[in-house]
């Protein structure tokens, strides 16, 4: 949508909405979010950033291409589920360590994890639909 | 500058909503932050400087926004519930002052949330914007309105 | 350890595939994770000497957490789905089709054999919804990877009817968990007897239901030869290989370890059901003048022999189950391959249109009608020995009408098969056909003649497979073992 | 609470039945997330209700009873996502159907080899091959 | 034994290379025939001394299935037979097929019959002798439908198999009921079972095999038109020894099933009946090879005749049964033979055409001659003593008008042969035609100069005459074989025969002109209209089922739901249940609303407008989530609701708006309702159930010790049950890919 | 029923009029707006609820919901912009 | 005394959402409606979640609070700004007593938004 008042708005939005997500998705351990939510606050950031600015700006602030974060996604799930299997234990068994003071684990991991997945995925549905939508507009 | 400034509230923003006020989080915050803005590059290129200012007048504009907002809630509650609504609706064309993006923006939303008015859409040449007025009996003294009491706490807080 | 890895390695694999960009590796990652796969299912086969193998999930102890467990059943249907895989993956490496491999084919096959192993080892009702969910996506893009229409029209429909048996499966597990409080299956078994019988067996049925959709059993087949024809070779023989077949091993599953209380009225009606796919699947195979359509209406019709065991529920009938189900794994993808190369030489896959291939290609028939008898359960194919064992185990149980029904529909299928030979391989081709006398598809014919010859093979030399079978049975039939190595205790 | 539910749930099924049943596929889909939602809920209500604080621990550990029911809403989680990855590659599908086959119709879609001519069985075939059935 | 038949199942194999490899292949094939000839007559002497061997390994031991043989008197006359007119067969074929493309398959596949033949007659598992059983019915269906280019070639073939094979399943569960019955698989252990209660089901089932494989009337239509086969396999399996194999398991199973009325007239009847058909259809053809095909079917009648008459009589049946069977198969294969010999060489096998044959063909005119008259039973050679012991045993046992039946059939056997020897003495020879090479006469000759020499000096046959005649008796049997009986009834009835078979033969133009007019009714179009009827059916089912449309298959499956489960639940009424939570004002109103709303959207034209609507039902569930304390749940739901839409509406932009919408169908609106309400029980009979908390209880109390999080929905999430999110991630992931590939493909084309 | 949970009960009230302009259209725009309102009111609600419950974890549904009932509006708000009046 | 004070937003939240709502079914066209809900709507929300910030005193959750406050006040308007647009581009007409439409004709073919003509000058 082609609109000032809009494409203004969208600038403050993207960046809001992005912090939030991260919050959510780190906060998720404890508290209402996770990597869904939090991936799903972030596609809304990037699928409003495009609304806004149209696809290829949107395009231009991400990364990568969607769907190698799915890849990436999906590979760091594994990774942090393989972790307890190296230590001879069952698949996904949680391993935990502390960072900066602040407590991590494995399933902190995977939960980064589901974000990424559910991001690149998603944001990659929106693209393309986008994509071909430009035709109408 | 302004990226730093910006920078900075995000990360305050991140303490303030994790509750661990450990310098720690504070370089987390700041770091996640800057990883954001980054990633946001592309919209840090112009005037921002202003960004600064901003955020000295930020409460004082809010104030007034409010107190507007208030008072045109109870219009409407008025008029809706009023037994023959008593409404004078259209649309006038507002020529603007303002210029940047960001006064646009701000004028609009404002006159928006303010008593019977609400922007529908700014011309491509950013000379006019459409309103909708619920109490258009004379479109002149709705733009003289719009004019004296938004417009100006525009200018005020962005220049 | 060896009960996760047939779920770890394609998992590895398709996520491989999807992270590396270059078309070439995938090939091979494809290639080596099916041939992982086959080793993954084999080492779990040795390991089952030991006992059932199980696995608690994030080590939190079962219930609580989910399990993963290998009895003869599961451990068996996971060996299969790999020679399927290695087959499949090779014939897909020699057909070259670079568009669909840019779109993540590779991947996408993986990601199925996730699913479909995921479904078959794991303890837990959820979770299996779960793996259900897995292989139906991966199978719905698969169906439709290249958009083309007939892909787009079954493929509809497929996703439609998916969609449906998705929801009841988990208004089921809903249903399931509310009036038990527990999800792990082997938690379930000790809980399920405690329920009100009306509701239980309600709840059977809506698993029987829900699973038969899978399965595609009559009445909720139709999905199955709508969409099955459409996609290419590869994938429909996958597809025909794996798919239902997760059905049929679950509604074993629940219907030998939870739903066993009122069998006078759920095993009858599974009976009915199995009867009833038979020869509805069969005969609606005649009306048919395409060969993959043919062979989709066969499929549907002898999943009625998985069930048709399960309703006999004994050692003998449940040992001609497995069996059954492991054999038609191995003759339907080859089928399916078959009818590949048919339509890859002949040029089209329409009967009246082809011809001619006995005379010009001789191989290839043999590497049809080892399977296609197979498939009929003539001996000395493997099918012959299911059907016998269902045979022996209907007359056992003084249920003659199915056995008539199961006998009958081996002559159909013969019927069927002998129309298919004479048109595609006997009979004149009409014109002067594509490329009769191509050759150079050996490298595609390789894994079909490794299905065939296992068909034939598993026929002349039945005895490991049919002990396996028989051991699964056993095992069926007597859960406090299952549910002693999942939960430790036998309450 | 749950009778109640028990109802609701009952009734949504049979809307979004019903629009599984209609001719159009977006009305499909429609019907599709209205039994998603009911499915859920039936899930919901079946780890019963009646809590008064959510399934959170508080920083200490002790905890605030009764929680709800954690489990079927880890459950509902996952099959909320699932519900959402289906609809929306069937949202797609269905859009790309529409543009390929020109109709979003479930009842007008054609099976590949539907109309496929059967050979002839009994009776020798007069013309070279096709024949209608036997 | 097992080493016998192994060899001749790989000898089979490797035939097609000593085809390629080979010049005169036919002879070094036969040598395989050849040799198991000897060997099996090498076990002569011990079989005859009474002892049958046995010989088995295990097969399948988890279902009690040994690949076990078993030879005596019967087994080992087949065996011979098989394996000696096999040699014949193979030679005959080299000279018959001669540069034929497809002769190296040939080979393999006659062979590969020849093996299961044999296996078949040794069996001794009722399991082995199934698979051997249709392993034949497959081998005979590929070489019938040797001319495969041809259609009547293909039709024969499929109705060869579809009546041998569908025979061989009834046959199979037959089988499965008789070991059942007996508590022993082996055939040759078989009790006296005429007791058991199951005994008709399993007789009625094993006949339907054994009649179908010897095309018993009705089943005999599928022999004469198998007949399409190339000669050497007319001569070979459908006239020598496949369609003797329903003859030889009758006579195998004689002394366990037989010895009951219905064994006796059953078989007596069919018997009889299927001699008739045969010699009836005899004046219908001109064919030499449809003739021949004839009088196989009468022959046959003629054998199962005789082991209905088995337990009536002394001995007679028997001996009958053994002298006959052999007769036949060596006159039979000779003539078989000799036909497609003519055929080869004079292009034609209408006896109308032939003449004067034996000035050019002198040896194969020798062979037709021994064994016509063999055909018509005519002495000195086998068939006429057959013939003889037959009649005595019909004498001996059937009421007269059977045995005046039994003369009419054979006596069309005298008429037959006299057609089969006149055309080559009658008339002028044709031009260049001339004697064939010697594969293609060695056969005939020798198979009829056995029968003239067996008929000379029955004494060489007597022993193993016995044997046979003791296996099928069940007790020991002597007899003593004659060419001359001296005169007796018998002999008088073989005189009658004679004379009205040539009578018969005089007759014969008439007949002729008068029967082969109008196509007969009779089993064969029953067959057709089976299969006619079948298709039809088929294709009716397939249009009212499979008719394309979703809504159908989607109205079917609800259907079958709400019937199976309101089966099973409807009977056990109504739960209310009791203890549940009590209502909150604000959720009642939520839920009135949803349900209000989700009406309300079932009335809209427009597709949006009905997302928009059914917004209300995700709102307010997600309200429901909140209000009852489930915060995660809530916020997904808002915001994949949320997302739903705009992926909506970003479809809907791209496509024309939905068109005229038919009104809803009264069927439609009847099942959704009855699906909702049956939900609606189901969940009321599950909150009667009590829930066990154990799994939740677990959760709250590990999640932050163990699991370190506050949240328990999240650790259960993340690590309690992790592996449903990695499922779950892998299926949104995947829905991503999908969406791409599918809008990404038409990019590329555009 | 204490003051905030009437309050929540009144609040919930408001919602037949949102639906009500929901199903009544008569332009999609029109329902946009009930379902505008239906959203407002459920951030309102959970907003209270998180004072009535004694459990701010419900806050975060309120701003979670706020920020994408604004994405909902924008995605609908194109579609109606491309579509001729009506529905 | 705070505990009024939640009492006090809490009330003028729920009261403004109702003025909202029942502007919604009473205001004779969308454009009026729309001012309903972004005004009253606005506010509402925006008292519940000062209520909420007030009640709680902590700052995290005043932090939030506030927050979603801002997100409201920043995104109503532009809502209601796209919605209108696309209705008004869509065809929906003004209801009958509009008194004035300035807008009227200044729409292109692709959705570009022109200034009035120098002649038609307010
Ligand atoms: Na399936
Ligand atoms: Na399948």
């Amino acid at each position: 949508m082609n609109t000032l008042i809009l494409q203004t708005t969208s600038r403050f939005l993207f960046t809001l909405l992005l912090l939030l997500s991260i919050f959510l998705l780190l906060r998720g351990h404890n508290e209402p979010g996770g990597g869904f939510i939090g991936a799903l606050v972030a596609v809304g950031a990037y699928a409003l950033y495009a609304l806004a600015h149209g696809l290829s700006a949107a395009r231009q602030l991400l990364p990568l291409p969607p769907l190698r974060l799915v890849g990436l996604g999906l590979l760091i799930a594994l990774l942090s589920g393989l972790v307890g299997l190296l230590n001879q234990q069952p698949f996904m068994t949680g391993v935990w360590f502390k960072v900066l003071g602040l407590k991590l684990g494995t399933p902190v991991i995977f939960d980064i994890g589901v974000y990424l997945t559910v991001f690149g995925a998603l944001l990659s549905a929106i693209f393309a639909l986008e994509e071909s939508a430009k035709e109408v507009r | 500058m302004r990226a730093f400034t910006y920078n900075l509230l995000l990360t305050i923003f991140w303490l303030a909503v994790t509750e661990v006020f450990t310098l720690g989080n504070f370089l987390v915050g700041f770091a996640l932050s800057f990883l954001i803005l980054l990633l946001a590059r592309p919209l840090f290129d112009e005037a921002s400087r202003r960004y600064f200012t901003l955020f000295w007048k930020l409460p004082r504009f809010a104030l007034l926004m409010l107190w507007e907002i208030v008072l045109s809630s109870l219009r409407v509650a008025q008029a809706v519930f009023s037994p023959r609504m008593k409404i004078q609706p259209g649309i006038i064309a507002y020529p603007l002052e303002v210029k940047s993006d960001l006064e646009i923006t701000l004028l609009a939303n404002l006159i928006t949330l303010t008593p019977g008015t609400l922007s529908l859409d700014v011309s491509h040449d950013r000379k006019v914007l459409y309103v909708h007025g619920m109490f258009v009996d004379d479109p002149q003294a709705v733009a003289r309105s719009i004019h004296e009491s938004l417009e100006k706490a525009v200018l005020e807080v962005t220049r | 350890m060896s009960v996760i890895l047939p779920l770890l390695v394609p998992l590895t694999t398709a996520i491989l595939c999807l992270v590396v960009p270059y078309r070439t590796a995938q090939r091979y990652l494809s290639l080596a994770g099916a041939l992982a796969l086959l080793a993954a299912g084999l080492y779990l086969l040795t390991q089952l000497e030991d006992g059932i193998q199980v696995m608690q999930m994030g080590n939190w102890p079962a219930p609580f957490g989910i399990t993963f467990v290998a009895d003869h059943l599961s451990a068996l249907l996971v060996l299969v789905t790999g020679v399927v895989a290695v087959a499949v993956t090779l014939y897909a490496l020699e057909e070259n089709d670079a568009p669909r491999e840019r779109q993540g084919y590779h991947a996408l096959v993986h990601f199925l054999l996730v699913g479909v192993n995921g479904a078959f080892l794991t303890g837990d009702i959820f979770n299996l919804y779960v793996w259900f969910e897995v292989l139906l996506i991966s199978s719905f893009v698969l169906m439709v990877l290249g958009a083309e229409r007939a892909q787009l029209s079954g493929g509809v429909k497929y996703f439609a009817v998916s969609l449906l048996s998705s929801i009841l499966f988990l208004s089921a597990v809903g249903l399931l968990y509310g009036a038990t409080g527990a999800l792990n299956l082997a938690d379930l078994a000790t809980r399920v007897e405690a329920l009100a019988p009306g509701l239980r067996s309600a709840l059977a049925m809506l698993f029987l239901v829900a699973f038969g959709l899978k399965a595609a059993v009559f009445p909720f087949f139709f999905w199955l030869p709508a969409s099955y024809p459409a996609p290419p070779v590869t994938i429909s023989a996958l597809f025909a290989g794996l798919l239902t077949k997760v059905g049929v091993y679950a509604l074993i599953r629940v219907f030998t370890l939870l739903f066993t209380y009122e069998t006078a009225f759920t095993h009858q009606v599974i009976l009915w059901v199995a009867g009833l796919t038979l020869l509805v699947g069969a005969l609606l195979a005649l009306a048919q003048g395409e060969l993959r359509r043919i062979l989709s209406f066969q499929l549907v019709s002898h999943i009625g022999y998985m069930l048709m065991g399960l309703g006999l529920l004994s050692p003998l009938a449940l040992t001609g189950s497995v069996f059954y189900a492991l054999n038609h794994m191995l003759v339907i993808s080859a089928l399916f391959l078959v009818a590949g190369l048919i339509q890859r030489l002949g040029g089209s896959g329409v009967l009246v249109r082809l011809g001619g291939l006995y005379r010009q290609q001789p191989w290839l028939a043999v590497w049809f009608l080892l399977p296609a008898f197979s498939l009929a359960g003539l001996p000395p194919f493997s099918g012959f020995w299911a059907k016998f064992t269902l045979a022996a185990a209907g007359l056992e149980a003084g249920q003659y009408g199915i056995v008539a029904v199961a006998l009958l529909v081996g002559l159909l299928t013969l019927l069927s098969m002998g129309i298919v030979f004479a048109e595609a391989f006997w009979k004149e081709p009409p014109k002067a056909s594509a490329n009769l006398e191509a050759r150079g598809w050996a490298a595609q014919a390789l894994p079909i003649a490794l299905l065939a010859l296992l068909a034939l093979g598993l026929g002349l030399w039945a005895e490991p497979l049919l002990r396996l079978s028989q051991k699964a049975a056993l095992e069926l039939l007597e859960p406090s073992g299952y549910i002693q190595a999942v939960l430790g205790v036998s309450r | 609470m749950e009778v109640l539910l028990s109802f609701l749930v009952g009734g949504l099924f049979a809307v979004g039945v019903y629009l599984m049943l209609r001719p159009h596929l977006i009305q499909f889909l429609i019907g599709f997330l209205v039994v998603g939602n009911a499915a859920n809920l039936l899930i919901f209500t079946a780890g019963r209700l009646g809590s008064q604080f959510p399934p959170l621990v508080p920083p200490g550990g002790e905890l605030l009873e009764p929680i709800a029911n954690p489990l079927p809403q880890a459950l509902i989680l996952t099959a909320i996502v699932i519900g959402f990855g289906l609809a929306a590659f069937g949202i797609v599908l269905f859009f790309r159907a529409q543009q390929e086959l020109g109709t979003l119709n479930g009842e007008a879609m054609p099976e590949q080899f539907e109309t496929a001519p059967l050979p002839s069985l009994v009776d020798e075939p007069q013309t070279p091959q096709e024949r209608v059935p036997a | 034994m097992i080493g016998a038949v192994l060899i001749a199942f790989l000898g089979a194999l490797l035939a097609p290379w000593v085809e390629r490899n080979l010049k005169q292949a036919n002879w070094v094939l036969a040598l395989l025939p050849l040799g198991l000839t000897i060997y099996f007559a090498s076990l002569l002497p011990a079989v005859l001394e009474g002892a049958p061997l046995r010989h088995s390994v295990d097969w399948v031991p988890t279902l009690g299935v040994r690949l076990s043989f078993y030879l005596d008197g019967l087994s080992l006359l087949f065996a011979l037979l098989i394996c000696g007119i096999g040699t014949f067969i193979v030679i005959y074929s080299g000279g018959y097929l001669k540069g034929h493309p497809d002769l190296g398959r040939f080979y393999l596949i006659i062979l590969l019959f020849m093996a299961s033949m044999l296996g078949l007659v040794l069996a001794d598992h009722f399991v082995t002798l199934f698979v051997m059983w249709e392993l034949t019915s497959l081998t005979s269906y590929l070489l019938i439908g040797f001319n495969h280019r041809e259609f009547r070639s293909r039709r024969a073939a499929l109705q060869a198999l579809l009546v041998t094979a569908g025979g061989g399943l009834a046959l199979l569960a037959g089988l499965i009921l008789l070991s059942g019955m007996a508590g022993t698989p082996y055939l040759s252990e078989l009790p006296a079972l005429q007791q058991h209660p199951l005994y008709l089901s399993a007789l009625v089932l094993v006949l339907l095999g054994a009649f179908t494989k010897s095309a018993q009337f009705p089943f005999h239509f599928w022999l004469p038109n198998a007949m399409e086969a190339p000669t050497p396999v007319s001569a070979y399996l459908h006239s020598a020894t496949m369609v003797k194999a329903g003859v030889y398991l009758l006579a195998r199973l004689q002394p366990s099933l037989g010895s009951s009325e219905v064994w006796s007239s059953v078989l007596m009847a069919f018997g009889l009946v299927t001699l008739l058909t045969g010699a009836t259809l005899t004046f219908r053809h001109t064919d030499l090879k449809r003739l021949l095909a004839y009088s196989t079917v009468a022959a046959l009648g003629a054998l199962v005749f005789a082991i209905g008459l088995v337990p009536l009589t002394s001995y007679y049946g028997a001996v009958g049964f053994a002298t006959f069977l052999l007769a036949h198969s060596l006159y039979k294969g000779g003539l078989f033979m000799a036909a497609g010999a003519v055929d080869h060489e004079a292009g034609t096998r209408d006896i109308h055409q032939l003449s004067g044959l034996f000035r050019v063909m002198p040896i194969t005119g020798v062979a037709v001659g021994l064994a016509a008259l063999s055909l018509a039973g005519l002495p000195p050679v086998l068939g006429f003593i057959g013939k003889e012991v037959l009649y005595m045993a019909s004498l001996q046992a059937a009421p007269a008008w059977m045995v005046g039946l039994a003369v009419l059939g054979f006596a069309v056997g005298a008429t037959l042969a006299t057609l089969l020897v006149v055309p080559f003495f009658r008339g002028q020879p044709p031009e260049g035609v001339h004697e064939g090479s010697p594969s293609l006469w060695l056969g005939p000759l020798v198979l009829a100069g056995l029968g003239l020499l067996v008929g000379l000096f029955p004494g060489l046959y007597n022993p193993l005459a016995d044997a046979v005649a003791s296996a099928v008796k069940g007790k020991a049997v002597e007899y003593h074989l004659k060419l001359w009986p001296g005169f007796n009834l018998a002999l008088l009835l073989s005189l009658l025969t004679v004379l009205l078979g040539l009578g018969l033969y005089f007759l014969y133009p008439r007949l002729w002109a008068w029967m082969a007019t109008d196509p007969l009714p009779g089993p064969e179009n029953a067959y057709n209209a089976l299969l006619r009827g079948l298709m039809r059916l088929a294709v009716g089912l397939a249009r009212l089922l499979q008719n394309g449309s979703l809504r159908a298959y989607l109205v079917w499956t609800f259907a079958g739901l709400v019937g199976l489960v309101g089966l099973a639940l409807l009977p056990k009424g109504l739960a209310w249940p009791q203890g549940a939570a009590p209502l909150k004002p604000a959720l009642g109103l939520l839920v009135g609303l949803m349900l209000l709303g989700a009406l309300a959207a079932l009335r809209l034209r427009s597709h949006l407008g009905m997302v928009v609507v059914v917004g209300i039902v995700g709102a307010g569930v997600a309200l429901l989530f909140l209000l009852q304390n489930a915060p995660d749940l809530a916020i997904t739901q808002f915001l994949v609701e949320t997302l739903t839409a705009i992926l909506i509406a970003l479809v809907l932009l791209q496509i024309p708006r939905l068109g005229r919408v038919p009104p809803g169908r009264p069927l439609d609106k009847l099942v959704a309702l009855a699906f909702g309400g049956l939900i609606t029980l189901l969940m009321l009979h599950m909150l009667g159930q009590p829930i066990a908390p154990h799994l939740s209880r677990f959760f709250a109390e590990k999640s932050l010790p163990e699991g370190f999080g506050q949240n328990i929905v999240n650790v259960i999430l993340v690590d309690f049950r992790g592996l449903d999110t990695f499922g779950e991630i892998a299926v949104v992931g995947l829905a991503g890919l999908g969406v791409y590939a599918l809008l990404r493909r038409r990019k590329e084309e555009h | 029923m204490s003051f905030l949970e009437g309050a929540l009960l009144a609040l919930a009230l408001t919602l037949p009029f949102a639906l009500y302009r929901l199903v009544r259209g008569p332009t999609l725009a029109d329902r946009v707006v009930g379902l505008d309102l239906i959203t407002s009111v459920s951030v309102a609600l959970a907003a209270l609820y998180a004072i009535v419950s004694g459990q701010t974890a419900f806050l975060d549904v309120a701003i979670a919901l706020a920020l994408f009932a604004f994405l909902a509006t924008l995605g609908l708000a194109r579609y109606i912009e491309y579509h001729r009046q009506g529905e | 005394m705070l505990d009024w004070l939640v009492y006090l937003l809490v009330s003028g939240g729920v009261f403004f959402l109702f003025v909202a709502a029942v502007g919604v079914v009473r205001m004779p066209d969308l454009y009026n409606r729309m001012h309903a809900t972004s005004k009253a709507g606005t506010l509402g929300v925006g008292l519940i979640l000062l209520a909420v910030a007030v009640f709680y005193q902590e700052l995290s959750v005043a932090a939030r609070a506030l927050s979603g406050l801002a997100f409201i006040i920043l995104t109503a308007p532009v809502a209601a700004h796209a919605l209108g647009r696309a209705a008004y581009l869509s065809g929906v007409k003004p209801s009958e007593e509009t008194y004035v439409d300035e807008l009227a004709g200044h729409y292109r073919v692709n959705h570009q938004l022109e200034s009035p003509r120098p002649s038609e000058k307010p």
